[in-house]
C-alpha cells in the first residue's frame, strides 16, 4: 500500500517531528509513504494531492496549510474516491466530511488556552504581558492567540496587561530582536506569551541578554520541542504544550489504512493537548 | 558592391529559434520522466491522460503570471509584486464573492453578487498595483526592482490588513466554478494566445520590445516610452490579478500568504522558456513550454516518489540545466550558422 | 600631398624593415551566415602606418580584433617578430605588445578618465593600494604630453563622443605598445583636432611602432600612411605604398568600380519657406539659434567638436527641448517637447550616436527599420501591416544595397557603416518633410558616402528639407546650399553656397 | 584639440555623490521616528544608545550579506542565494559546533571541536556555492538571475535534507560567543571597511566597477572578465556563508528556515544605499547606510507601537519613498551641475 502525505511546511520544528512519526510508524506497518512539502503554499498543496490521485495511491494524508482549504481538498479525493485524513489541522469542513474522509488531530485553541490558564496561574491573575504570534494568517497564530486573548478576559486574569503583539514568524533570531526592540522601547514584560517554542526561546535569549532574572518573568511556548524542553529543565521556560506528535502520526496512519482497508472507523479522532511543566518534564523528554 | 553577398542562412532557422530549442528541452525532460517511470514503476508518465491535465492545470496560474511577467521583462524590467498582487486580489475578490450561507468575512451586509463582480474587482485591483508600479518606474525613474519590490511588501500587508489574517472562504458555486474543472488551463491558453498575438504582431508588442532594446533609442523613434511603460506593468498586474481569482476560486478560499514566491517561478518560466533578463528578447510561447516544465517537474517528482529532500535540489539543478542547455544549443546554432 | 621628408621616411625604413613587426596569413573567420575573412594576408613593418581600406562590412574591424585577440580565428596564423602567437584574449595581446582603438567606442561609462586609462595598470604604492593622485598626475603627464585638454578626473559618461575618442587614442598611445591598431579613430574629430592626432601618430612613428589606421577617409590616407592594404568582402586585394596611386585607382580597389562624383549635389528647386527657428536656446549649452529653412534645401551645420550643433539638433526635434525661443513649421508656431511631438510636424532625426540612441541591437534590421514608420499608419487598430511593411523594407535594403543575407538578420550582426543605413532608412520610410541628419556619413565607406549623398539630393529634389550636420568640410561644402557655423554654442554666420570656402568656414568655426 | 574640454566637475562632488544624498535620508527617517516618538510615545527614539546599537545589531547579518550582494550588483548581476545559502551554511556549521553535552543532530561520535572548524566550515561551505555561482554565470553564460535562484532552491534544499528537518541547537559557548554581545556588528563593521577599501582602493575593485560599467570594455581592456566574475560571486558567497554563521551563533540554534527573504532585503538595502542594478555603480558605505534604515524601521515600528498588520504596507512605502527622494536628490543635483 502506498499513502501520500502532503504537508503544509517541512522547516517546521513540530511538524518534522510529526513527520518522522508517521514515517517511523508507515514503516513498522510495510507501508509505503511518499512526502510532499507545500511550503506553506495553498495552491501547492492542492497539486501535490491532485498529483497523488493521477499516481493512483491508496489515501493520503494531509496536515493543511490553512483549515478553510480543506473543502477543496475534500472534494478532489471524494472525485477520486481515495481515503483522504486530515492531521494535526482541524478542516474548517470537518462537519461536512464526505465519506472515507477523518480528522485525526488536536485543537489548536486549546493549546492557547492550556498556555494562558496556566501562566495566567503562575502570575497570580496580574502582570504585563506580550504576545508573540506566529506568521500572521496562520492557522496556528490565529488560534492561539485568539485563545490567550479569551482566557486573558476571563475574571481571573483580566488584570494582566497585553502591551503589545507582534508577530516573529514563527523563528528564534525575529522573536530575539522582536524582544530586544521591545525592551529599549520600555516594553518590560513579566509574562511572555509565545504561540511557539523556538519564539519562547528567542524571547529568552534576549532577556537573558539584557539581564533580566528569569525568575521575574513567566514565558509560555507551545510544541514541547527538545530545545524547549531543555529550557523548562533549566528553569528559563515555565510553561509548554505538548502536542502528541506519536498520537497524531500514527493516529492519521492508521486512520487512512482503516479506510483504505473498508475497516471501520472514527471521522473525528482528537489527541488533546498536553500541558508541560517543570513537574512533569521528564516524562516529555522521549516522548517527540 | 554587386559581389555584396552574405551566405543566406538556412530559412527554417528564422522562425522559431528560441522556442524549438526549449522545446527540445520540455521533450528531453519528458523522456528521462517517460524512461524512469517504466524503469522505478512500471508504467508510464505520460501515457496517463490525467496525468497531463494535471500536470499544466497546477502551473496555470503561475503561467498567467508569467506571461505578463514576460512582457515586463522583455521591456528590461522586472516583476517582483506578482506573487503579493495574487494574494491581495485573492482575498479582495473573495469577499465579494461570498455567499451567505456562511458568515462573510468582511461586508456582513452584502447580497450575493453575480461571480463577474468579484472577477472584475480582482483583475481590476491588479491592474491597479500594475499601474502603481508603472507610474512609479515610468515616473520616478526608479529600478523596476525596487518599485515592485514595494508593491511586494506592500500588497502582501495588505492582503494581511485586509481581514486581519482571517481567510475568506465558500465563496458562491459560479466563482468557485471558474476555478474548477480545466478553466484555469483554458484560461491560462487563452491568455497566451491574446499576448501571443500582441507582442508579435501589433504595435504594443513592437514597441515593448523596442524598448528593452534601447530605451533611448525608442524616444528617440518617437515612442512615448514612459506611457508604453505603465501600459506594460498594468497588463502584468491585471494578469496577476486575474491569477488571484483563479488561485481564489481553485482553493475555494483565499488567505494572505496565498502566491508566496510565485513571481520567482514565474521569473523562472520566463527566462527557462528564452526571454533575456537584458530586455529586448522573449517570447509567450517560450514562456508557456517553459511553464509547463516547471509543472512536468511537479507532477514527474511525485510519479517517480522522488524523496521531498531531493526535490528541491533537483528541481534547482533542473532549472540551471535547462538554461544551461538552451545556451549551449543557441550557441551550437550560431558555430553552424 | 605627400611631404618629402614622409616620402624620406619611407625610404629609409623600407630599408631597415625586413623582419616584419607582424604577419598573418591565411586566417579565416566565420560568423552565422557571413564568412567575414577568408585565405586574408596581412603584413606590417615596424616605425610605418599602414592603411586599411575597404567598404564596409569588408572585415577591416574583425581582422583588427583578430590581431587584438578580441576573436579566435577559425583558420590562419599570426607572426610577431617572427615567432608565430596564439592569441586567447585581449590581455594576450596587450601583453605580446598589441594595442587597438576599437570602431565602437569601449570605455567605462561611469569610471573617471583616469581610471579608464590605467584600467589593469594602476599604480600602486607601498601597500598595494591604488594611488589615485599618481594616476591622476600620470594622466595629466600623458595628457600634456599629447596635448589633450580633458579633466582626468572627469566621469567618461559627461564626455562628448569627440573626447570619448581622444580618451581612447590616450588609452591606446598609453600601452606604449609596439602594434597600435587604430579603427576608425577620427570617425567623430573635426580637422584641426585630426591634424593633432596626425601629429601623435607620426610621433609614435618615429619611435619604431606599426601603425594600423583604418579609414574611409581619403585624403587621409594620402596624408599620413606610408602604405595601405585593400579588402573586399573578407578577401585580401593587395597592398601599395600610398605614393604609387591615385584616389581613384584606391576606389576602384575596394569598390571594383569607378564612383566619378563624391557629392553629387544636383541643384534642386528651392521652395516655401517649411522650418523657421527663433531665438533658440537650452540654458547653458547654446543660445541665440536663428535660422529658417527651405523645401528642397540643404542647410548644411558646421562648427568645431562640442560646438553644440548636436544639442541644437537635439532641441529641434525635442530629445532635449529647448528652454527658449520658437519654432514654426509651415508658418504656424509648434511647440515640440518629444520626438513624437517633432515626428507629427514631419520631422525626422538620424542622430550622431548610432550605439547609444539608434540602434535597437537585440533586434532584427527589419524590426529596426520598420520601428519609426509605425508610429504613422502601417497598422490597424494596432495590428501592423507586417507583409506590408516587409516589402517596402525590402525596397529600402537594396536601394541602399544593405549588405546582409535578409531582413531578418539581427542589427547587431552588420558592419558599422551598414547599421548606418539601416538607420537613414527608418526616417525614410517615415516620409519626413523635414530631415536631420548628425553625421550621416560617419563611419561610411566611399562608395556607400557617395550613395547616401545621392539620395539626400534626391531628396532635396523631391522637396524635402534637409539639415545637415557634418565635421567632415569638404562633405558640407559639396552638398550644401546654405551652411550654418556654429561656436561654443552660438551661431557665428551663415554661408551661402557660392560665397562658402574651407577658409571662410574655419574662420567662424575657431574665432 | 586645444577645445575638448569637459566642464570640470566641481571637486566636492566627486567625493561622496550618492552616500550623502543617503545620508539625508536615513538622518530624515531617522527624525521621523524622533518626531513620532516625541509626540507618540513622549520619549527620544534615537536618546537611546541602547537602541541604536540594537538597531545595527539585528541587521549586521543582513548587512553582511549586502556587502557581498553589492560587489555582485556592481558587476551588473544579481545574487538571489544568499539567504538560502545562510541557511545551509547555518545548518552544517552548528553540526560541527556542537558539544557532548547534548545529543548530536549528526555525527554522534565527534568530539568537541574548538570553534574555529565550524566557522571555517561555514564560510569555505558558502564560498564554494559562491564559485559555484560563478562559475555557472561566467564558464556558462546563464543570467545570473537563474543561476542564483538554482543555488538559491538547491542550498535550501540541501538546508532541509541534511537533517531531514531536524533543527541542530546548542553550539559550545565559544561558537555561540561570536554571535553575541556587539560582535555581529563588529564582525559586519571590519567586512565593510575591507571590503570598502578593496573596492576603492585595489585592481579587484577597478576591474568590479569596470565589469559592470562594460563587460566588453573590460575584455578589450585586458581583463579576464569570467575569472574576475567567479572571484566576486565566490566573495558574495562567502560573505553569506559567514552570516550563515552568524546567525547561528546568535539564534543557538540551526533551522532549516532560516535567512528566508534576507537575500531581498540586502538587495533592497544595496539599491537603497545608490547602488545601480544596471552595474557599474555603487559603494559599500551606501550599503552600511542602506542597512541601518533597514533596522531603523524595525525598531521604529516596535517603538511607535504600529499594527503588526500595517507594519509591511509602511516598509513597503518608505524603501520606495527612500528611493524615490534619492533619484529626485540626484537629478537635482546634475540639474544643478
Ligand atoms: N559579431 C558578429 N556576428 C556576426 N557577424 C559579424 C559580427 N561582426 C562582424 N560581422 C560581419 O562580418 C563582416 C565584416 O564586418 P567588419 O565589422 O569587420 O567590417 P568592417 O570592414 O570593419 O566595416 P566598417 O567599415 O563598416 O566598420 C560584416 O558582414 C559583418 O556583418
Ligand atoms: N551629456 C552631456 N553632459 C554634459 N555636457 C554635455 C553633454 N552632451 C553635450 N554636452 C556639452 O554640450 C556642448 C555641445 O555638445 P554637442 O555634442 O552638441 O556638440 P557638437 O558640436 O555636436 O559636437 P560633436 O561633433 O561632438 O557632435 C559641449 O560643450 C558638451 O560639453
Ligand atoms: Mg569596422
Ligand atoms: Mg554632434
Amino acid at each position: 500500500e502506498t499513502i501520500g502525505v502532503a504537508m503544509s511546511l517541512f522547516d517546521d520544528n513540530y511538524l518534522t517531528v510529526l513527520r518522522h512519526n508517521i514515517e517511523r510508524h508507515a514503516k513498522d506497518l510495510g507501508v509505503e509513504v511518499q512526502m510532499e512539502d507545500a511550503q506553506g503554499d495553498i495552491a501547492r498543496q492542492q497539486s501535490q494531492i491532485e498529483n497523488f490521485v493521477a499516481a493512483g495511491v491508496d489515501g493520503i494524508i494531509t496536515m493543511l496549510v490553512d483549515a478553510d482549504s480543506g473543502r477543496a481538498m475534500s472534494k478532489i479525493a471524494e472525485n477520486a474516491g481515495i481515503p483522504l485524513v486530515f492531521v494535526n489541522m482541524l478542516p474548517a469542513n470537518m462537519d461536512t466530511f464526505p465519506e472515507k474522509q477523518a480528522w485525526v488531530g488536536s485543537d489548536e485553541e486549546q493549546a492557547g488556552e492550556l498556555q494562558a490558564t496556566e501562566i495566567c496561574k503562575l502570575a497570580a491573575g496580574k502582570g504585563d504581558a506580550v504576545i508573540l504570534m506566529g506568521q500572521l494568517g496562520t492557522t496556528g497564530q490565529r488560534g492561539r492567540t485568539a485563545a490567550v486573548e479569551r482566557v486573558l478576559k476571563s475574571d481571573a486574569c483580566k488584570d494582566i496587561k497585553v502591551l503589545d503583539q507582534q508577530t516573529a514568524n514563527w523563528m528564534r533570531t525575529p522573536a530575539l530582536d522582536l524582544m530586544t526592540n521591545w525592551t529599549t522601547s520600555g516594553i518590560k514584560p513579566t509574562i511572555v506569551f509565545a504561540n511557539n517554542d523556538e519564539m519562547a526561546l528567542g524571547a529568552i535569549q534576549s532577556l537573558k541578554a539584557s539581564g533580566v532574572a528569569m525568575d521575574d518573568v513567566i514565558i509560555g511556548g507551545v510544541d514541547a520541542t527538545q530545545d524547549a524542553l531543555a529550557a523548562l529543565e533549566a528553569g528559563d521556560l515555565d510553561v509548554t504544550v505538548y502536542q502528541s506528535a506519536k498520537g497524531q502520526g500514527e493516529g492519521s496512519l492508521d486512520t487512512v489504512l482503516k479506510i483504505a482497508r473498508g475497516e471501520k472507523s472514527e471521522q473525528r479522532v482528537a489527541i488533546p493537548f498536553e500541558l508541560v511543566t517543570p513537574e512533569n518534564v521528564a516524562k516529555y523528554k522521549s516522548s517527540n | 558592391m554587386e559581389n555584396v553577398q552574405a551566405q543566406p542562412a538556412s530559412p527554417t532557422r528564422r522562425k522559431l529559434p528560441q522556442e524549438l530549442n526549449i522545446l527540445t528541452v520540455l521533450i528531453g525532460v519528458a523522456l528521462v520522466f517517460e524512461l524512469l517511470g517504466w524503469f522505478v514503476q512500471g508504467q508510464s508518465f505520460l501515457g496517463n491522460p490525467q496525468r497531463l491535465t494535471i500536470m499544466i492545470l497546477q502551473v496555470s496560474v503561475v503561467g498567467i503570471i508569467a506571461i505578463g511577467v514576460t512582457q515586463v521583462i522583455i521591456t528590461g524590467g522586472i516583476d517582483l509584486s506578482s506573487g503579493s498582487v495574487v494574494a491581495m486580489t485573492a482575498m479582495i475578490a473573495m469577499s465579494f464573492a461570498q455567499t451567505s450561507d456562511f458568515a462573510r468575512a468582511i461586508y456582513p451586509g452584502l447580497t450575493d453578487l453575480p461571480a463577474i463582480v468579484p472577477i472584475l474587482i480582482g483583475v481590476g485591483l491588479g491592474l491597479i498595483a500594475g499601474i502603481v508600479n508603472g507610474a512609479l518606474i515610468a515616473l520616478t525613474g526608479i529600478p523596476p526592482f525596487i518599485a515592485t519590490l514595494g508593491m511586494m511588501v506592500t500588497a502582501r500587508g495588505i492582503a494581511k490588513w485586509y481581514t486581519k489574517g482571517q481567510p475568506i472562504s465558500f465563496p458562491s458555486e459560479s466563482f468557485a466554478s471558474i476555478g474548477s474543472g480545466a478553466w484555469p488551463v483554458a484560461i491560462f491558453l487563452l491568455v497566451a494566445v491574446i499576448f501571443h498575438v500582441a507582442l508579435r504582431y501589433t504595435r504594443y508588442g513592437k514597441f515593448t520590445y523596442a524598448i528593452g532594446a534601447n530605451a533611448q533609442a525608442a524616444r528617440v523613434s518617437g515612442i512615448n516610452v514612459q506611457a508604453h511603460l505603465v501600459k506594460v506593468y498594468a497588463i502584468a498586474g491585471m494578469l496577476a490579478g486575474l491569477a488571484g481569482v483563479v488561485t481564489a476560486a481553485r482553493a475555494e478560499t483565499a488567505q494572505a500568504g496565498m502566491g508566496m514566491m510565485y513571481e520567482l517561478d514565474a521569473i523562472a518560466a520566463a527566462v527557462i522558456g528564452g526571454t533575456s533578463l537584458s530586455g529586448g528578447r522573449g517570447r509567450i510561447f517560450g514562456t508557456v513550454i517553459g511553464t509547463v516544465i516547471l509543472g512536468l517537474m511537479m507532477s514527474g517528482f511525485t510519479f517517480l516518489r522522488v524523496d521531498a529532500y531531493y526535490q528541491e535540489i533537483v528541481k534547482g539543478l533542473i532549472i540551471v540545466a535547462a538554461v544551461v542547455t538552451d545556451v549551449y544549443r543557441q550557441k551550437a546554432r550560431v558555430k553552424k550558422g | 600631398m605627400i611631404s618629402t621628408s614622409t616620402r624620406q621616411a619611407i625610404e629609409d625604413f623600407k630599408a631597415k624593415a625586413r623582419p616584419y613587426l607582424l604577419e598573418i596569413e591565411g586566417i579565416r573567420k566565420e560568423f552565422p551566415g557571413v564568412v567575414a575573412l577568408d585565405g586574408v594576408e596581412f603584413r606590417l613593418r615596424p616605425g610605418t602606418v599602414h592603411a586599411l581600406m575597404g567598404e564596409n562590412g569588408a572585415g577591416k574591424s574583425t581582422l583588427m580584433k583578430i590581431i587584438a585577440g578580441v576573436y579566435a580565428p577559425d583558420q590562419g596564423t599570426i607572426k610577431l617578430r617572427g615567432d608565430e602567437v596564439r592569441l586567447k584574449s585581449p590581455k594576450d595581446a596587450l601583453e605580446q605588445g598589441i594595442a587597438m582603438i576599437h570602431q565602437e567606442l569601449a570605455l567605462m561609462a561611469w569610471m573617471t578618465v583616469a581610471e579608464n586609462i590605467w584600467i589593469r595598470r594602476e599604480p600602486r604604492n607601498a601597500l598595494g593600494l591604488i594611488d589615485h593622485k599618481r594616476m591622476m598626475a600620470n594622466t595629466r603627464e600623458l595628457f600634456d604630453q599629447l596635448k589633450i585638454g580633458i579633466d582626468p578626473s572627469a566621469e567618461v559618461s559627461t564626455l562628448t563622443v569627440a573626447q570619448k575618442q581622444m580618451v581612447e587614442i590616450a588609452k591606446a598611445v598609453s600601452y606604449e605598445s609596439s602594434v597600435l591598431i587604430m579603427d576608425e579613430p577620427t570617425s567623430a574629430l573635426t580637422e584641426s583636432e585630426v591634424s593633432h592626432l596626425f601629429e601623435i601618430i607620426r610621433d609614435l612613428r618615429s619611435r619604431n611602432i606599426g601603425i594600423v589606421y583604418i579609414t574611409h577617409k581619403m585624403n587621409e590616407l594620402f596624408e599620413i600612411a606610408d602604405e595601405f592594404s585593400v579588402f573586399r568582402d573578407g578577401h585580401y586585394v593587395g597592398t601599395h605604398a600610398s605614393t604609387d596611386v591615385t584616389r581613384d585607382d584606391i576606389i576602384r580597389m575596394m569598390v571594383g568600380r569607378e564612383i566619378t562624383n563624391m557629392f553629387p549635389k544636383e541643384e534642386a528647386p528651392i521652395g516655401d519657406v517649411i522650418l523657421e527657428v527663433k531665438d533658440l536656446e537650452l540654458n547653458g549649452v547654446f543660445s541665440g539659434i536663428t535660422f529658417d529653412l527651405r523645401r528642397g534645401e540643404i542647410l548644411g551645420v558646421a562648427g568645431l567638436v562640442g560646438s553644440g550643433r548636436s544639442n541644437v539638433a537635439e532641441a529641434i526635434f525635442g530629445v532635449v527641448p529647448a528652454t527658449q525661443g520658437t519654432i514654426r513649421i509651415n508658418g504656424e508656431e509648434t511647440t515640440i517637447s518629444s520626438p513624437a511631438d517633432a515626428m507629427r510636424a514631419g520631422m525626422a532625426l538620424l542622430t550622431e550616436d548610432r550605439k547609444e540612441t539608434g540602434c535597437f541591437l537585440p533586434l532584427t534590421i527589419l524590426e529596426n527599420m520598420q520601428i519609426a514608420a509605425l508610429q504613422h499608419g502601417h497598422s490597424q487598430m494596432g495590428y501592423v501591416d507586417e507583409s506590408g511593411l516587409r516589402i517596402l523594407c525590402d525596397e529600402m535594403k537594396n536601394a541602399m544595397r544593405i549588405k546582409t543575407p535578409n531582413l531578418d538578420e539581427r542589427i547587431e550582426n552588420l558592419s558599422g557603416g551598414n547599421q548606418q543605413k539601416v538607420l537613414i532608412a527608418r526616417w525614410l520610410l517615415t516620409k519626413p518633410q523635414i530631415l536631420i541628419l548628425d553625421e550621416p556619413t560617419r563611419g561610411i565607406d566611399v562608395g556607400a558616402k557617395a550613395e547616401i549623398h545621392r539620395l539626400i539630393s534626391n531628396l532635396a529634389k523631391e522637396g524635402v528639407a534637409v539639415i545637415m550636420i557634418s565635421s567632415e568640410l569638404p562633405e558640407v561644402l559639396g552638398m550644401s546650399d546654405r551652411i550654418l557655423v556654429m561656436h561654443e554654442g552660438h551661431m557665428t554666420g551663415i554661408l551661402d553656397r557660392a560665397e562658402a570656402d574651407q577658409v571662410k568656414i574655419m574662420e567662424l568655426a575657431a574665432r
